[in-house]
């Protein structure tokens, strides 16, 4: 219960980020902290307690592995997670050099 | 046959940059080619899928659901995969003379694929990962593609909406994480299975309210609206006709109503609270976006508020929640896509020739520019609901669920904010296309070849779906508001038994 | 366990930090911080995988987030303890967004399996064949390259995507009429 | 960034650099063995690349034809990655099927059938890909043509 | 049959929107194709007639348009006889519009969509299933957008675009009111209701729909711009023909079908028809140019054929088919008749004009026969047609019949007042000529109310018996 409370609260901390921070980089790091309270709170649901890690050694051994798929999902996702972020810095970088500033609200040559 | 909707435009996506380093053209033909084959697959598709050879699931590497990924292609998919195409063929058509002002011209055509392998992949995915995936691949392509323009304003427009977009995802792959901690399984039959056995629990509200503010802010449903009119204001008009026509069709109509239909199996006897909000959604967006419409100077904006309003309709149709109404939401898929692609595409076209967007500007064009002209009048026509177009069964249908349902109001509001729509595009028409001013308008040329011959063939397809939309009906729409309508049979298609 | 409630605290404190300091390169430190004690935590639930993944992947991370930051600026000028105007609205719409999660949440996190004890219905499968039917020791890759390959593919092309993406926004011309605004 | 840095940082880089990429490609080779896989050993080759660009420098012309080579092995990963897939399609099985699973002696490296094959073309296709974003990102001064 | 059927209504729907999409013929050679297109309707609709005899039934189903089973197109008495009429003087519209607008831009646009509005008329009349009907009524609608808005200045084109949005806006009122007969009979034929009851309400948004269409109190206020807005052959035909659609919609729907029709129903019909007269023919008297003036009349006289309508019984269809009949040839020659006195002089105000029978005698006379038919003076058309609705008034209700019998003093005198454009001393500067072909066709007009008044009383015989059998 602990493990997955904690996972929300670092997905609330990175949306907090997201609504309401102005700097562009900090919301691009709140992408990336809400990323991993999902990529954490998956590992958690597969958590198995005394398992071990999902990778035989030995042959014709019976063991008790915790739930690998949910980690082969948090692979993609992390990969996911690491595109978008390379995406989003990109269009900060270019936003910066055409108004120089990370300030959301000074960002504002659309209406609406 | 199923993967190679996936295949084909990836494929062309990893060659396009090889290619294009040796002929740039190359990278025209490519796009263009998938395009046209694709169109070819999707029709094939409905053709097999009313002929009885399919609906097929397909299952990835062989592994049988649960355990592997399936494709799964039923009426609804196919509905999905047929618009995404036939507007994405015309609005490449399209891109081959509109590219001329850009830079970057494979760079634009392997987003592009990579767009369409995106909506097709989400379309035919039957995993809840799986889809969750592909949505990442369609929406991270067209963020790009938003800020193709690279300026200032169109960077502008695309962090905001990749933003919003990104908060939708994430909330989409949280509850994607919970359902799987819930039912421990992807596969969107199987879960639906353990689902339905467990009744309506908080987690499926929870659930379900995350998806539906996820999936809201990809279809730009009211609330979430704000990223819209920009993005469309910036992006390059094909790639508007494909945001506003199929994208958020797609992504948000398509897969939040296979969520709530097909996995939640919700009904309106079940869950009457959550049709009554989708309900009061619907009707917000209508209200509020045509409002907003028609206030507008800028005719991209006007059109990209519409779209807002248009798909309050679809959500209003899906909220109603009988077998009409929701034959009228498909159907309403089926001719907005269609008929925004071609809006865009005309708006654009005169952007292109006159290099102003402001309606005040213009005037009289209808004289040197006809095909367009008329094209985007009858696209106009077709929106507001006017026979013989394919936007007046969607009208009609949603009208009829609602009264049948007894929502008289829901259905006086949709049919007059219809004439609100005809309204709004009545100012485009008239200001734009008629009025004789004495401007420059003697001096405008009619666009080039490939933009009309993507014009004429959107126009003929809202006129085909409207005159012809018997056919429509029995064989693409019909079928598709079963799969909704009655939950349980995509779970028995999928896994059997 | 006591490590990993340890953990947690470390990782949620990092976070805290990163969204608030006011230089940009700490917070991007900061971040990796957080990441790295993610990794962490993937080797306390028996993920190697992904706490290679993770750690690689939040090198690079730090790495862009560096590249970026020493191309712009390293301050965040709009770090302030004062509470302006335009702050009211955002902060209550996100305060009432939190107190609806956290209710819902009580009773959601109840319904959730307990922590340790995962349900694995359809994971039982890939334990069970996934040696014998993909011939891979690893079951992860096992199940990212054969039964699950498809997201595999999804994944790449995620990144590819991206990387024609990024290499779209960076174009410094993007329309060929801008080209001679752009160089002067 | 185009002088590049000191002479300790250069010549140590000349030996970790070599090393990370014969690491990477070691644990693309083990991915179906060992913990890691194409996509972390791939992400380890590019760190090298990162490493060496970073270190020495470059002049735009040097960017430029990094950036073809990043960008041409992307998309033959890809190729490589849906050929992979095809190919057990072409095979007369479902598309991505992995072909010969039971050939070889499990746990060795000669196992499990595509697998490492797939792996090799992930590992190519993120490797250049990150690179790629790298160099747009962070190094690369040079105006981006088409 | 059907291919006869089909013909009359796809020819000018085809050959029409071909004219407006392809624009560079030569100006002889299109409207040669647009005279014939609406000469060879007008034969296809007197061959049905043939075909058909007055008394049987042909049924054509376009598979296309169909929901559920049901018969979409009926050719009876009704049918053809509007339909006839229309085409006829739909005919002699388009012989003179070549003739009218032959200075004008944009005469493609304005033939290609006037065939295409007789094309859906004809459908229209003989339209039975109500989805059939709102395609036809619809496309009319566009039709008239486009035509009212000829000259493309921007006046015209604000004055279509509120005609386009308030009947677009009546009939998605109409609409709703068709789901709601579908929901409770699951079908869109009036032949097919399974029983003899509607929901009042969707009677309710039907009737509101109709009323914008034809023009009725409280939904008028888009025809006097739209008619002072638009060439006065358009304006012809939307008062002849166009504005008849709401009143086609009615006959088929409300008196040629099952539905039984509540108590007060006559009350509100009968009501809603003296009040439009009567506002309308106020507005006739003050209205100072003569297009308005001919506008508020149409809305006058659509008013007397509701009252007419109101009462049903046989008599009351015969009279109300009668006066549409008769307005639609008196009120088309009237404002053709004003097309020459524009055509001439340029000048709309009723002020600035006068005398003018000493330049254009031949017009003068021919306005005098169809404004006495249209006054309803024995002999001619109109007279029987008045004297039927007030009858059928009479029978109803006595209130109505006053109202009636006022408005119909009351059309006498803004006729007069129209008229003294002719009479008095001619102006200097405004000299009226007269032109050929124009001419000709005023006096056809003219000649046709004359002839149809003196062979009424067969007319008559032919109307009681078409409503006995179209009785479904």
């Amino acid at each position: 219960m602990v493990p997955f409370i904690a996972c929300l609260l670092l997905f609330l901390l990175g949306l907090y980020a997201i609504v309401l921070k102005r700097n562009i980089i900090k919301i691009i790091i709140g992408f990336s902290l809400m990323e991993y309270a999902v990529n954490l709170l998956f590992a958690f649901i597969g958590f198995k307690q005394g398992a071990i890690a999902p990778i035989i050694t030995r042959l014709g051994m019976t063991q008790d592995f915790v739930d690998p798929l949910p980690q082969a999902l948090v692979l993609t996702s992390i990969v996911i997670g690491l595109a978008t972020t390379a995406l989003m810095l990109a269009f900060a970088m270019r936003i910066y050099e055409k108004y120089h500033t990370f300030d959301i609200t000074e960002i504002r040559r659309l209406r609406g | 046959m199923l993967p190679l909707f996936i295949i084909v435009p990836l494929c062309g996506a990893f060659l396009i940059p090889l290619l294009s380093r040796l002929w740039k053209g190359l990278a025209d033909v490519v796009g263009n080619l998938v395009g046209a084959v694709l169109v070819g697959f999707a029709v094939y598709g409905v053709a097999a899928l009313a002929g009885g050879s399919l609906p097929a699931v397909y299952a990835m590497g062989g592994w049988m659901p649960p355990v592997g990924i399936v494709l799964v292609y039923d009426s609804l998919t196919a509905l999905v995969v047929l618009i995404t195409n036939l507007v994405g063929f015309p609005a490449l058509l399209f891109s081959t003379r509109y590219l001329d002002q850009y830079t970057g011209r494979w760079k634009y055509y392997s987003l592009f694929m990579l767009l369409l392998a995106g909506l097709n992949g989400v379309a035919l995915s039957g995993d809840m990962f799986n889809m969750f995936v592909f949505i990442e691949i369609a929406a991270i392509a067209s963020y790009a593609l938003v800020a193709f323009g690279t300026r200032a304003e169109e960077l502008e427009s695309g962090f905001k909406y990749m933003v919003m977009g990104e908060v939708g995802s994430l909330l989409i792959l949280l509850s994607v994480a919970m359902l799987y901690a819930h039912t421990s399984t992807l596969n969107m039959a199987d879960m639906a299975r353990v689902l339905q056995a467990g009744g309506l629990t908080p987690l499926s509200w929870f659930v379900l309210a995350t998806m539906l503010v996820g999936f809201s802010i990809k279809m730009a449903m009211m609330p979430f609206h704000s990223w819209l009119p920009d993005a469309h204001l910036s992006a390059p008009a094909p790639v508007s006709a494909m945001l506003s026509g199929v994208f958020i069709k797609v992504l948000g109509v398509y897969a939040m109503s296979r969520v709530v239909f097909n996995v939640f199996g919700l009904t309106r006897s079940v869950a009457p609270q959550f049709f009554n909000l989708l309900v009061g959604l619907g009707l917000l967006s209508i209200i509020a976006a045509s409002l907003l419409a028609i206030n507008q100077k800028d005719y991209k904006r006007l059109l990209a508020y519409s779209t807002v309003s248009q798909v309050g309709y679809i959500v209003l149709g899906l909220g109603i929640g009988n077998y009409w109404a929701i034959v009228g939401a498909l159907f309403h898929v089926l001719s907005h896509a269609v008929t925004k692609g071609l809006l865009f595409l005309a708006s654009r076209s005169i952007e292109r020739q006159t290099g102003t967007r402001e309606i005040g500007n213009l005037g009289g064009l209808e004289r040197n520019m006809p095909v367009t002209s008329w094209s985007y009048v009858l696209g106009s026509l077709s929106m507001s609901g006017v026979p013989p177009f394919a936007g007046f069964f969607s009208k009609l249908f949603i009208i009829v669920g609602a009264v049948e349902a007894r929502m008289y109001w829901p259905a006086i509001v949709a049919g007059l904010f219809s004439v609100l729509t005809l309204g709004y595009l009545l100012k485009v028409i008239n200001n734009v296309l008629f009025v004789n001013r004495d401007r420059n308008s003697s001096l405008v040329r009619e666009a080039p070849a490939p933009i009309l011959v993507a014009l004429v063939m959107l126009t003929a397809l809202a006129l085909a779906f409207g005159l012809g939309f018997r056919p429509v009906l029995d064989w693409i729409v019909n079928p598709a508001a079963k799969v909704l309508t009655i939950p349980l049979t995509y779970a028995q298609m999928v896994l059997g038994g | 366990m006591i490590e990993l409630y340890v953990l947690l605290v470390a990782m949620l404190a990092a976070a805290v930090v990163a969204i608030e300091i006011k230089d940009l390169l700490a917070a991007a430190v900061s971040m990796g911080m957080v990441g790295f004690s993610v990794a962490i935590l993937f080797i306390l639930v028996q993920a190697p995988d992904l706490a290679i993944v993770q750690i690689v992947v939040e090198i690079l991370a730090v790495v862009f987030f560096a590249a970026v930051i020493l191309r712009t600026t390293h301050d965040d000028s709009t770090v302030q303890l004062r509470i302006t105007s335009r702050m009211i609205l955002p902060a209550v719409l996100y305060g009432i967004f939190v107190l609806m999660f956290v209710a819902v949440m009580t009773s959601v996190l109840r319904e959730l399996p307990v922590f340790g004890s995962p349900l694995m219905r359809v994971a039982g499968n890939y334990l069970a064949v996934g040696l014998n039917q993909s011939g891979a020791a690893n079951l992860v890759t096992a199940i990212v390259l054969d039964f699950r390959a498809y997201d595999t593919i999804g994944e790449a092309v995620v990144l590819f995507t991206a990387v024609v993406g990024v290499l779209t926004i960076v174009r410094q011309i993007g329309r060929k009429a801008d080209a001679g605004e752009e160089h002067a | 960034m185009s002088r590049g840095m000191t002479v300790i940082v250069q010549s140590v880089t000349r030996l970790v650099a070599g090393m990370l990429f014969l690491f990477g490609c070691y644990i693309v080779l083990h991915g179906h063995l060992t913990p890691g896989g194409g996509f972390a050993g791939g992400v380890l080759i590019a760190a090298a690349f990162i490493l060496v660009s970073l270190a020495f420098g470059s002049v735009e012309n040097v960017e430029q034809h990094r950036y073809t080579f990043s960008s041409v092995f992307e998309s033959l990963g890809g190729l490589g990655f849906l050929a992979i897939g095809l190919a057990g399609y072409l095979a007369g099985h479902q598309f991505l099927s992995n072909l010969w699973p039971k050939v070889g002696e499990p746990l060795t490296l000669f196992s499990a059938g595509t697998i490492p094959l797939a792996n090799i073309a992930i590992a190519m296709k993120v490797g250049a890909g990150l690179f790629a974003i790298f160099l747009a990102l962070g190094a690369s001064r040079f105006v981006m043509k088409d | 049959m059907s291919a006869f059927l089909a013909a009359a209504i796809l020819v000018p729907i085809v050959v029409g929107s071909l004219l407006v999409l392809f624009r560079r013929l030569p100006r002889a050679a299109r409207n040669t194709i647009a005279v014939l297109a609406s000469a060879t309707t007008l034969v296809l609709v007197v061959m049905l007639w043939f075909r058909a005899g007055s008394g049987s039934h042909a049924l054509w189903q376009m598979g296309i348009l169909r929901v559920l089973p049901s018969p979409l197109m009926v050719v009876d008495g009704v049918g053809l006889l509007l339909a006839s009429v229309f085409a006829f003087v739909w005919l002699l519209a388009t012989l003179y519009s070549t003739s009218y607008l032959k200075d004008h831009e944009f005469q493609d646009d304005y033939f290609g969509f006037l065939l295409v509005m007789l094309g859906a008329i004809v459908g229209l009349c003989f339209a039975r299933n109500l989805l059939a009907m709102y395609l036809f009524w619809e496309l009319a609608g566009i039709a008239t957008w486009r035509l009212v808005a000829f000259y493309r200045s921007e006046k015209e084109i604000a004055a279509a675009q509120k005609a386009l949005l308030i009947t677009f806006a009546g009939s998605v009122l109409m609409l709703i009111g068709f789901a709601f007969v579908f929901v409770q009979h699951q079908t869109f034929s009036p032949g097919q209701l399974t029983g003899p009851t509607i929901s009042p309400w969707a009677m309710f948004l039907i009737l509101l729909g109709i009323l914008t269409k034809s023009a009725s109190v409280p939904m008028h206020i888009w025809v006097p711009d739209a008619q002072s807005a638009a060439p006065l052959s358009v304006g012809a035909l939307l008062s002849g023909v166009v504005e008849k659609a709401g009143l086609i919609v009615y006959v088929r729907l409300f008196i040629l079908s099952p539905i039984v029709l509540p108590d007060w129903w006559p009350l509100l019909i009968g009501g809603v028809g003296v009040v439009s007269s009567l506002l309308a023919a106020g507005g006739a008297l003050q209205a100072r140019d003569y297009k308005r003036v001919l506008a508020y009349s149409t809305i006058s006289q659509l008013g007397y054929i509701f009252i007419g309508f109101a009462f049903v019984s046989s008599f009351g269809l015969a009279a109300g088919l009668a006066y549409i009949v008769a307005h639609c040839l008196a009120k088309a020659g009237l404002f053709m008749a004003m097309g020459v006195v524009e055509r001439s002089t340029g000048q709309h105000r009723l002020a600035e004009l006068s005398g003018l029978a000493k330049s254009m005698p031949v017009t003068a006379a021919a306005t005098a026969v169809l404004m006495l038919s249209v006054i309803g003076f024995p002999p001619f058309l109109g007279f029987w047609a008045k004297l039927y609705v007030i009858l059928a008034a009479v029978r109803g209700n006595l209130v109505i019949a006053i109202g009636a019998l006022i408005a119909a003093v009351m059309t006498a005198l803004y006729m007069i007042r129209l008229y003294r454009i002719f009479l008095g001393e001619p102006r200097p500067g405004v000299v009226g000529r007269e032109s050929g072909l124009m001419t000709a066709i005023v006096v056809l007009l003219a000649a046709a109310t004359v002839a149809l008044g003196v062979i009424l009383p067969f007319l008559g015989r032919f109307l009681e018996a078409t409503t006995g059998v179209a009785g479904v």
